[in-house]
């Protein structure tokens, strides 16, 4: 179905200030969206109260208010403009609940506003804990079980349910002080009985505690004729607890075998389908690192920081076919921007491994805890792609612009052993490079998985690239002797291990500062060394089907590999 | 231990040795999936074929027991940019490496995979071989004198020797004796010209029992077991090549309901009177958009074939009933009166997306009109 | 002098991920510059490694390369896509550095790239510390005087320069503890002997201290014509001492004669020409509000968030504008894109005041110290425009999106009144309701001025929205009689105080829900009221001229004034 | 106290009282710069005109001793939409209600300056009357019997009355005795038709003592005063009401170098041949960019004049060096041999940007040339 001809007219909400939790993702979201409603022939109308965003720049809407976004103020626009739409879906949660508040304030009905796109009635499911779960358990899918207890009675519930560990979280407390783990009955009832008794309405909340399972994100878009797609799905090196704004994240997933892709994705399928989105939408999954059981941890019904991540991943704009949508289009009538041969109605296929770091304001907030949980602390995010994990991981940290070039940051080798495994246990910002010095000290993946519950697979990945750096810092020589080699009319044949030493640290990402710092070998030399080995980086292209199909939109990355494809 | 991708266009590509020493050739040929490596490499469908994969990173999560779909690692040969040494999930048997060494299957890694694909994207499929012992001469010597892929029957080669059952009790091939009561609410009789075991389990999870017979049993062979409907598996190979098992479908049109599946879909059609053609680079990987004509809705389909139905032909009530949205072919007949339906893609998937599943709903609903 | 024909393709560096201190406002200027060079015919090639941008999205470019913004990996692009031209002007602080270490390893010169727009002699020249200080000598324009004293009998320089109060910071200590203001010899002599016993280094650094001098802000642009003209000037709030990006701020500002204007714009321009910048600039200066006795603090020689800020609140595209004055284009060549009838060659006329006010991640850095000194902490802003500074502040008070509607946060009212002198004398994040509680319990203007060093025009500002908070608390009976009056024909006519104190609340910015709380009326009778009175917000343009001329843009900002321009 | 703003044609705007109470008229313009309303206040070139400022905040800073610009308030009326009453400024010595009280002008505040801005735009300046204590029509009758603004000559209002000096020492303007004797630099002849005082100031930085002569004075009283150079300053109204000044001119071309500024620039146009005409809302404020034609440079300029010249009746070697790039008036004269220029804007600025100070330069340079 083309789009709907009766709309003229669309009121897009921007997202308002920058906040921890909220950067300029949505920005980036809304601006797509106005250019594609505008591509489309509609009039765009915007509210934002930015400054510093290129949404509010004059020629991103046919009208832009810079106003306050409160049903005060966006009403007033509603009456003037008249829209006959709003989308309300790409502004983060700033738009959603303004959305929901025009709504209930009876603005949109009076001034007879259509709410594109996701509806509300899905929007509130979504958010609703008790709604949501209701959802779940009608389709079959399922959520961590969890009881409000207020008064002591009421903890046989969860003590007979045997489900453990449980997590105890006393709602209503400065701070979230007073919780704590149950692995037990007697653990459960001395938890839940501190905890009430710290909160200031005598209720704790008590849940299955997902200690150690993985976070699998899945960005799944929908059109009104229910066709839906998954555009990307997402793994978090920080297993379960710690936010996925806050983790290091890999597109796609790494280690789930098909069977548990498709079990997963085919649950973030349903889920969309059942709150009936129109749009974009993200699907938080819980998986058991041990068996096929998983849980739906939460549905953001809208277009999030993830996505962004998702869209810059894949080359899948989102947030543009999300506006699409709203406006009543199919997913099979928009084209895929990237190849522009081929529709948006498909699912990128990556060849190649996406990494993204979060960078956080500790370096601004000296004081400040340093751990990081379920309430993200991260004010932005780097990602890099290459072909390797090694290789984007490397890539990524070196695009922190922190100072840290590689795999040590300036603390990391003060610690004691003892505070290094505290630093594995307990997530904090640099507990990557607690992991690479545990393995320099010789800590085995499976001693460091214990104590992080961190994947093998990433773990071993971090002991790769430890080895490597062992491996340099004892072949020093070598790499002099092969550098000063100037007679040699084949290196690789009179130094077959040290090429091959270097062709490895290459591959795995190492700077050459980091290889100049390591071996002895002076930077350029090491740099003319490369070229004469020709172990120097191809770009490739980000295309959204693994070359299958040739793509207009030219966006690169670099890679240690045969082809350059510019 | 170094080993070459020779393409018999003389291209060729320097990696490492993964799996066996030696040699494999056959038609090389990209998948896209990012999941799903077990299931491909034991995909009758690739039967003479080298497999390359375009996700860089394989053998990520290692090789289980429960994810095969036959009896046997099916491809020729495979290509990764990397595979992992040191697997991780739960349910891992062996490395990758192991698993394609202890099945002798020839492949290399550490090769530019995307290269490879984009190659064969502009080239169109062709015969290649992975080696390890020879000059890039000698392997093309070796590659010209090789019979053309289609010129090769391998239905022969992957079908089932002996007729065998499968049903809700069995998670592998169980004898199947004629005389032997029903175990099930229905009863299937499936053509095997490469099926995928995933095919067999979704069958018995709708309450059937599928009786799989040797893709050259006869019509009153397969009729004999008393099926309540027939369904025509995938399978590798050029679909012209096998007109004895085009003649026995079309004996058994008007009998029963039919599913085809993937290449008994082009059966079905050729059945029907139409042709097929082979398409350039094939359609392989997780992510095909299918639209089902009848309702408009898209279907992201798990897809593995290299040939297409020519839908100019069909006749005697055979239409097209899916498409493929992004070059626009046939993915699917159905027949105006007769209970007759089949799709070009998975409705099992494994690996890849389990959309089409319903497809197997429909197939019991024909089934339960018609019985 | 049209763009130079020379140039075929430009580099453009992103700004790498958003922190503290540099939030969108880099990917803002960055794609408007984008868009500016594509405009004149240019390819462009991106680097950026942040995906939560629109920046980075696929159509931004010609070519884009998600890679880290470092040496090696822009040399790679660099020898890979032969750029004519690199601009790093616009990607804040990260792009201006690398460009600074791509021309030192010769790398721009190997391949023939001309760093467009401002010289890296004048970045150089404005970011060194002595540097810049010798050329302002040069120039005759004054900077604080200081010292770095590393034993104490240097501190006789100092001591005899007759300057007081001085500030005195011990270097190289943790958190910069240890210094402290001396306002004679004896404390001169006290602190710096303390601070340098705590330097790691024992070093201090001794500088005049500009306690409550006012702090203004030009932002200036320049051509390679050296035609120069400011875009905006800004006022801060909070005098001296408090980051800029921690400060509320006012465009134009507010307090300056137009000598003491001219005066600063004078400077700010003979320094843009004497550092010869190619593009735009942010100057910033402090005032004595007692003399004509300025200094120049700061110089950005860069689009910077201010730039950003004075975009928006000026209409007139900064980055753009740098962009194409980078490639050659002069002033008057470039077209003014809001009227599009005259040029970008003038300064723009604001008929309205904008005021700013950052936002900070207090929310979520719960143990954080919320005092806001000189290093910024805020992560997002937000930017609201009126007819009146009061409008305006209630306005931006309202986009901040944190719970705060009006002019009482939810902790100033629980303060003693030596906890409310406190707040006002030390900068923290909410003391804009520690003023406003200091109003209420009768503090004079003067009194909270002697606290807070803040101009008396905004403390008579703050103090206006308190007198009228507390005028329509005493009404209360009167509007609701007002709002009870069905029969009167007049209702001026009849009740004209208490619709003068209505119509005077809505005029400086109380919304609705403030004025029913108060008062008593219920918010929609109220509403309607509004309505039948009359008192009801009108739009206005942003149109860079003050009506001059007539503008193409439609970007506007609601007040209570008479003409709807829409 | 309810005021109106009531215009010729019939529009008008309610606002309160502000300054004196009572009635004032003019025609209506408007000034868009952001500050120095009180420099716009006592600049003579708004003689016989209501000032409309756009800013909608004033009198923020308030009015101080300093800053203004001749011997006492020279608009007619203002209009603001926002008076301050509590000024904030280390000089400020009064409000600018006070202000405006004490000299007895008749004010409007409370108005929508913006839409009045516009109303002006789109329909020319026209007269307009602020009145407390009228109806509408009323101040409409009133206004109708209003001579228009063309016919009066203001220069003759605000012209001094005297001739007086200025130089370094005065900040004021001193008794002229032509009998007394240099005390700076160069001596510079001023025909007063509303100087504003900072061209004095300026001039007198350059070590160059003013007379200034009242705009009657004819050629040879000037001369007599033995000029290094002559200067025509701004000032209000008409320039074709102007003819006996003009006249006056010409008998001082060739004598000595000549500089005009704003309404001597349109003078020596006159001088030369040109004739001025009516812009529909002219040119005031401090942001107008204008460019010289010989160097290629623009300077952003303070302006205020309501006519400009018609360059082309210009004579006897008189060519347009500036003009303005806004809308390509006219804003600057070069004589080809003679050491003649001048400029339509205001190198004195107060208000406005200070960029073409310079511009007294070039004319030291002219009289240290030729003297």
């Amino acid at each position: 179905m083309p789009r709907d001809k009766s709309l003229n007219s669309v009121l897009v909400l921007g997202s308002g200030p920058i906040i921890i939790g909220q950067a300029a993702e949505f920005d980036y979201a809304g601006s797509q969206a106005c250019q594609a409603l505008r591509e489309e022939g509609l009039r765009v109308i915007l509210i934002n109260s930015n400054p510093a965003t290129i949404m509010t720049d004059a020629d991103m809407a046919d009208r832009t208010y810079i106003e306050p976004l409160n049903v005060e103020f966006a009403a007033r626009v509603i009456e003037k403009e008249r829209p006959d739409g709003l989308l309300a879906t790409l502004g983060g949660q700033t738009g959603l609940n303004l959305a929901t508040q025009l709504a209930e304030a009876g603005i949109l009905e009076k001034y007879g506003v259509r709410l594109l796109g996701t509806p509300l009635e899905a929007i509130r499911k979504a958010e609703d804990r008790e709604e949501f779960r209701n959802l779940m358990k009608q389709i079959g899918e399922p959520v961590p079980e969890s009881w409000i207890v207020t008064d002591e009675s009421q903890l046989s519930d969860p003590a007979s349910a045997g489900i453990w560990p449980l997590i105890v979280r006393p709602a209503y407390t400065l701070g979230g002080t007073g919780g704590g783990i149950a692995y037990n009955r007697d653990e459960l009832y001395e938890i839940a009985h501190r905890g009430l008794a710290l909160s200031m309405r005598r209720q704790v909340m008590i849940e299955r505690y997902l200690k150690g399972w993985k976070e699998i994100e899945y960005e799944v878009m929908r059109d009104a004729n229910d066709t839906a797609i998954t555009v990307c799905n997402m793994e978090n090196f920080d297993p379960m607890g710690v936010h996925t704004g806050d983790s290091i994240v890999t597109a796609p997933s790494q280690t789930l075998t098909d069977r548990e892709y498709q079990m997963l994705r085919t649950a973030s399928l349903k889920i969309i389908r059942s709150l009936g989105i129109e749009g974009g939408c993200n699907v938080q999954l819980s998986l058991d690192p041990k068996s096929f059981r998983y849980y739906i941890i939460e549905v953001n019904p809208r277009v999030s920081r993830s996505s962004a991540l998702a869209s810059k991943a894949t080359g899948y704009p989102i947030a543009r076919v999300a506006a699409k949508i709203a406006i009543g289009m199919r997913l099979d009538e928009i084209e895929n921007a990237v190849t522009r041969k081929t529709l948006a109605c498909f699912e990128p296929a990556l060849d190649y491994c996406v990494v993204k770091i979060p960078r956080w304001p500790f370096d601004k907030f000296v004081g400040a805890d340093r751990r990081i949980t379920t309430q993200m602390k991260a004010t932005g995010e780097v990602m890099a792609i290459d072909r390797t994990f090694e290789g984007a991981l490397m890539k990524a940290i070196r695009s922190l612009e922190n100072g840290i070039i590689g795999l040590s940051n300036k603390t990391a080798h003060l610690l004691s052993d003892i505070e290094i495994e505290e630093a594995l246990r307990v997530p904090a910002d640099e507990r990557l490079w607690a992991i690479t010095e545990a393995f320099r000290r010789g800590m085995a993946v499976e001693e460091v998985h214990a104590l992080s519950d961190i994947d093998p697979w990433f773990l071993n990945k971090l002991r790769h690239l430890v080895d490597i750096e062992m491996r340099l810092k004892s072949n020093g020589t070598a790499l002099v002797r092969l550098a000063s080699d100037e007679k040699s009319d084949d290196l690789t044949a009179s130094h077959p291990l040290a090429v091959r030493l270097l062709r490895e640290a290459k591959f795995a990402g190492f700077p050459d500062v980091t290889l100049a710092t390591i071996s002895g070998v002076p930077e350029l030399k090491l740099r003319s060394l490369r070229n004469r080995l020709g172990i120097v980086p191809v770009y490739k292209q980000v295309d959204t089907c693994s070359a299958e199909f040739e793509a207009a939109t030219p966006y690169f990355y670099s890679c240690y590999d045969l082809e350059d494809e510019r | 231990m170094r080993a070459l991708l020779v393409f018999q266009d003389g291209s060729y590509y320097v990696g490492e040795s993964l799996g066996a020493i030696g040699r494999s050739q056959g038609e090389i040929v990209f998948n896209t999936g990012m999941t799903g490596y077990q299931e491909i490499l034991s995909d009758p469908s690739y039967a003479g074929q080298i497999v390359n994969l375009t996700y860089p990173l394989i053998g990520n999560y290692g090789i289980n027991d429960d994810d095969i779909e036959s009896r046997r690692i099916q491809v020729s040969g495979l290509v990764v940019h990397h595979c992992e040494e040191i697997p991780s999930n739960w349910r891992c048997g062996y490395s990758l490496q192991d698993y394609l060494a202890k099945n002798n299957i020839v492949a290399i890694k550490g090769v530019d995979t995307r290269a490879i694909t984009r190659h064969v994207r502009q080239k169109g499929v062709m015969l290649a071989t992975i080696t390890s012992d020879e000059t890039v001469d000698e392997a093309l010597a070796r590659l010209s004198k090789m019979p053309a892929y289609e010129t090769a029957d391998f239905t022969q080669v992957v079908t089932t020797p002996e007729p065998y059952l499968w049903n809700l009790n069995t998670s592998a091939p169980a004898p199947y004796d004629h005389k032997s009561g029903r175990t099930a609410a229905r009863r299937i009789a499936l053509l095997d010209c490469g099926v995928k075991y995933n095919i067999l389990r979704s069958l018995a999870k709708y309450d059937c029992e599928t009786v799989v017979f040797p893709c050259t049993a006869s019509h009153s062979e397969i009729l004999a077991c008393k099926p309540d409907g027939i369904m025509l598996s995938p399978g590798p190979g050029d679909p012209a090549n096998l007109h004895p098992i085009v003649e026995t479908v079309k004996h058994l049109v008007g009998q029963k309901p039919i599913l085809g599946v993937c290449l008994g879909n082009q059966i079905l059609g050729a059945a029907f009177g139409s042709k097929t053609f082979k398409l350039r680079f094939g359609h392989r990987g997780s992510n095909h958009p299918v639209k089902d004509l009848n309702t408009g809705k898209v279907y992201i389909t798990s897809q593995n074939h290299g040939y297409a139905l020519d839908p100019d032909g069909l006749k005697d009530g055979m239409e097209v009933a899916h498409i493929n949205l992004n070059d626009g072919t046939v993915e699917g007949l159905r027949h105006k009166e007769l209970p007759i339906i089949s799709i070009q893609y998975h409705p099992e998937a494994s690996p890849g997306p389990t959309d089409s599943a319903y497809f197997f709903g429909e197939f019991m609903g024909l089934i339960d009109q018609g019985g």
